[in-house]
């Protein structure tokens, strides 16, 4: 998950990290093939280096020091509504077919089934970036036909909605999975790659919606010894690639 | 001028009455003033409005120990470790109480407290549009941007009753430095009735003045000035102490059950008098934390 | 003048200070009976003491040493519009009997006669400032009858306009001139005080509207030597002082 | 990072086409960029519309000199010695050429170069209502507060095609740090679709990176990077150089006459190739009025 979601990080482009896998998949980006890649974290920090150590949160002193802007939060927010992010990355604990994420709660959002913690700036990144990373565990209970709550918006009911809705631009991209890399087409999810060792049929069943499958189907492109020897020198512990996710 | 530093029991038994509204950890992961949110908890404070974009750990142990009747919050939970169980329990049981959340994103939450500082009535976005957040807030409103006839978002100024924010150094008076990301701590502070600076370290006001730039409330907004050294343990305090994130791990796994969660709050609040005997409490494991910072001293340019 | 400016500004007040007279109100305020009164600057300056040295403008570099805030012109107009100043200076080319001041054209402001500089931060501290001071040399072409452009809302056309405007608080409280002073009474300015050697007739020949003259009309307080010589010793060639302002 | 340094003549060249939107001054009486206003006269740059808050007499040399077709602004004049003259005559006679204007207050104009960074489309004000000011600019809307019904001024955004801001020093990459008070210098560089920054001092990125809360804008944003020391006399750059007061008033006595103005524009402007040759014109004047600053260093905590 994390070499697929260092490559959607272009050269050059200003992307919101976030916190967890992002965090790694900068590095590996800033390490490989985008090394003027500008990271941006909501609680106001940019960097053009990544922090020389492991991230728990985008607040670690790590990743302060050596930054070249300590701002606020509405500076990074505004250069984000204003147009000037190029991706963001964010996560759920549910997602469907139209991107569309939950991170709020399973069940009614007055007696929730389970309270889950909320946006965060996850919703602000769906509204504003120009392209929206998504990162999940595939599991048919997360990758569901319709979610109980759409935290950050995705394609709303498909092509078209998001201007409709009034959102300037974006969108989910991509949305790279345990098993999977799903490119959005027309606003629906389109599996476009299947990680090595994992088959369709699988994925179809992990899946919550029915299934769309690019023309051009491919095996996910395995991350280079670099890249792996990259993720296990900067989370040599496994904290936050060891999890499954 | 006279000197606002006053106690942490003081501050809060002064300023932060039952019902108030409180912004506390307005910085997101750092600087999050855990004494001050212990002391509310330790003077049995009710029927608060927490009011702040993350918050890590402090909502939810706020949230469970009853001092809470509303939260207004972009994120509720554990950054590094998972969900918030006292928060999860208030939410799907009523446990300990029923509470009442205003969804918010950072990017509004952000903007409801800038407009608060500029006092504005609201501020205009196109963030969340189309996002169920909010239908669950029920403060903002639908308009049309008159200019372009586009779709908007009006989120309403949030003026807190109090904010509470953690720094390096202040000066007696409440002139406040900041370093490291602010988050939403300057808005939260300016948009406030009651702003209470809690410093790491009492300067002299000619340390302040000598930088003014780094000023992040000036002193005419302060209503009280706490100096409490290590008051953000466990989150950080960039140049004086790093994150303990061990100690965040192990909060998830004890607060699990509402025992667990009231065995902890017993062990690291209620049967702790203030931050002075939590941080022996900690003993090594704080000295481990400390950066070796350079004292505070006038800037040079 | 800068004497009756310096007794509007009550201690432990926020006080926008602006340019020119008013800064050296603000000091002899500060070092006689308002020792805890805080001078706010619109370019983002805030000090509790005033600046050692003349200044020229409020961004000479002796306002900014030994400031506590050096903070954005949006933090400080937030402040006022938030309503937490309790006090503003202004001048103005042209004032009426409601207090509205004209800094922008005399003439049409299309074609103007004279072009003036405009508002600055003074219209939004006749907007949003708990209270106004105005300072204006004495003359029968200033105090008009009606002003030819409203920069900076007054009373508008007398009691009760502010509130219908929208207008949150606020108005001209006194009018002080190089011969007199103006208090406003329902939003019209009233002859409070005569200036040592000046006669109630001579105001009223150089005043373009109706007299009001306060039932006790009374000679204005001439500055303390004290006061004398803190604005001698803080502008000793005159060079705010002496212009007759 | 490639560097983006180049020098005042090409980054005029490259990025400030005739009829160009361009904000400077915007820190009001501190760091006004003259060398960047001087070099857009050289290069007869036409049609210009300025916007800033106050630009002391910067704004009345570029009238004056015939590049302007519009201004967006507070204040035209000259702060300490009294009217604009070649502002003057283009209102009030058409000489050079008329002008627009869009009058604003500082707050006016803050807010519509803050609305321009946050993206928004206005910020809703309760200031300038009952004045003259919002039918004079003739782009404000009148609206009411959804929320409590009363009266409101919307200000519409403002993005400039381009923002120059002067600053004590800079990176290569454009990573700039600006101390003295700010004005609204971070919004309109924020907002500008090209920001040039003119720094008193190039340094390596590891002394922007020592104190990162000093950054007023990041290399992200910049376009150009102008290495100009005393770029901003006869205004002031705090810790490097004093407000040249006589300068002002020597201009204001120069230029009461077109004939005044043209020989000014000729001995200060025209006939001075850049702003080095201006310094060494200045001679003797220009040493006296720098401070003995301390060399950029790292900070410390």
């Amino acid at each position: 998950m994390v070499a697929q979601a260092a490559r959607e990080i272009r050269d050059g482009e200003r992307v919101f990290v976030g916190m967890r896998l992002p965090l790694i998949a900068f590095v590996v980006a800033k390490r490989t093939h985008a090394p003027n890649a500008i990271g941006l974290f909501e609680l106001g920090v940019v960097r053009d280096e990544p922090a020389p150590e492991l991230l728990y949160t985008m607040g670690d002193n790590a990743n302060v020091a050596g930054a070249v802007w300590c701002a606020r939060t509405i500076d990074l927010m505004g250069m984000l509504q204003r147009g000037d992010v190029h991706a963001g990355f964010i996560g759920g604990a549910e997602i469907d077919v139209h991107g569309n994420l939950n991170t709020t709660a399973i069940g009614d959002r007055g007696h929730p089934k389970v309270q889950l913690p909320g946006s965060g700036g996850g919703a602000d990144i769906a509204s504003l970036a120009h392209r929206l990373i998504v990162i999940m565990p595939h599991d048919r209970r997360r990758l569901r036909e319709k979610v109980d709550f759409v935290t950050s918006p995705g394609h709303g009911d498909g092509r078209g909605w998001r201007k409709r809705a009034g959102l300037p631009r974006g969108g989910p991209s991509v949305l790279i999975t345990t098993l999977a890399v799903f490119r959005f087409v027309d606003g629906s999810a389109v599996l476009e790659s299947a990680h090595p060792g994992v088959s369709v049929e699988r994925i179809r069943n992990e899946t919550g919606w029915p299934l769309a499958v690019a023309a051009a189907l491919r095996e996910t492109e395995p991350p280079s010894t670099e890249v792996l020897s990259i993720i296990r020198g900067y989370d040599p512990q496994g904290f936050w690639t060891r999890r499954g996710e | 001028m006279t000197s606002k530093v006053t106690t942490m029991r003081d501050a809060v038994t002064k300023h932060v009455p039952d019902g108030a509204s409180v912004a506390l950890g307005c910085a997101l992961e750092p600087a999050i003033p855990f004494a001050f949110a212990h002391e509310l908890i330790r003077q049995r404070r009710r029927d608060l409005h927490l009011i702040g974009p993350i918050s890590d750990i402090a909502f939810d142990q706020l949230i469970g120990a009853g001092c809470v009747a509303v939260v207004s919050a972009a994120w509720v939970g554990n950054v590094s470790a998972g969900l918030a169980h006292a928060y999860r329990r208030a939410m799907e049981q009523g446990i300990p109480r029923p509470i009442e959340v205003r969804d918010h994103s950072n990017f509004s939450i952000a903007q409801a407290l800038l407009a608060g500082a500029l006092g504005a009535p609201y501020l205009p976005t196109r963030s969340l549009l189309g996002s169920d957040i909010p239908r669950a807030n029920g403060t903002f409103r639908e308009a049309s941007d008159p200019f372009s006839g586009d779709a908007l978002l009006l989120i309403p100024a949030i003026t807190p009753d109090v904010t509470a924010i953690a720094v390096q150094r202040a000066d007696e008076d409440g002139n406040a430095h900041l370093w490291g990301p602010w988050g939403v701590s300057q808005e939260a502070a300016l948009a406030a009735r009651a702003t209470i600076v809690i410093a790491d370290e009492i300067v002299a006001r000619s340390v302040i003045a000598s930088d003014p730039n780094r000023t992040i409330v000036p002193g005419t907004k302060v209503t009280a000035v706490v100096h409490e050294p290590g008051a953000c343990h466990p989150s950080p305090l960039q140049g004086r102490y790093r994150r303990d994130h061990e100690f965040f791990h192990q909060y998830h796994a004890a607060t699990r059950t509402p025992e667990g969660f009231a065995a902890w709050i017993r062990e690291w609040v209620s049967e702790v008098s203030d931050r002075r005997a939590y941080l022996a409490k900690l003993g090594a494991r704080w000295g481990a934390l400390r950066d070796d910072g350079v004292p505070a001293a006038l800037a040079l340019f």
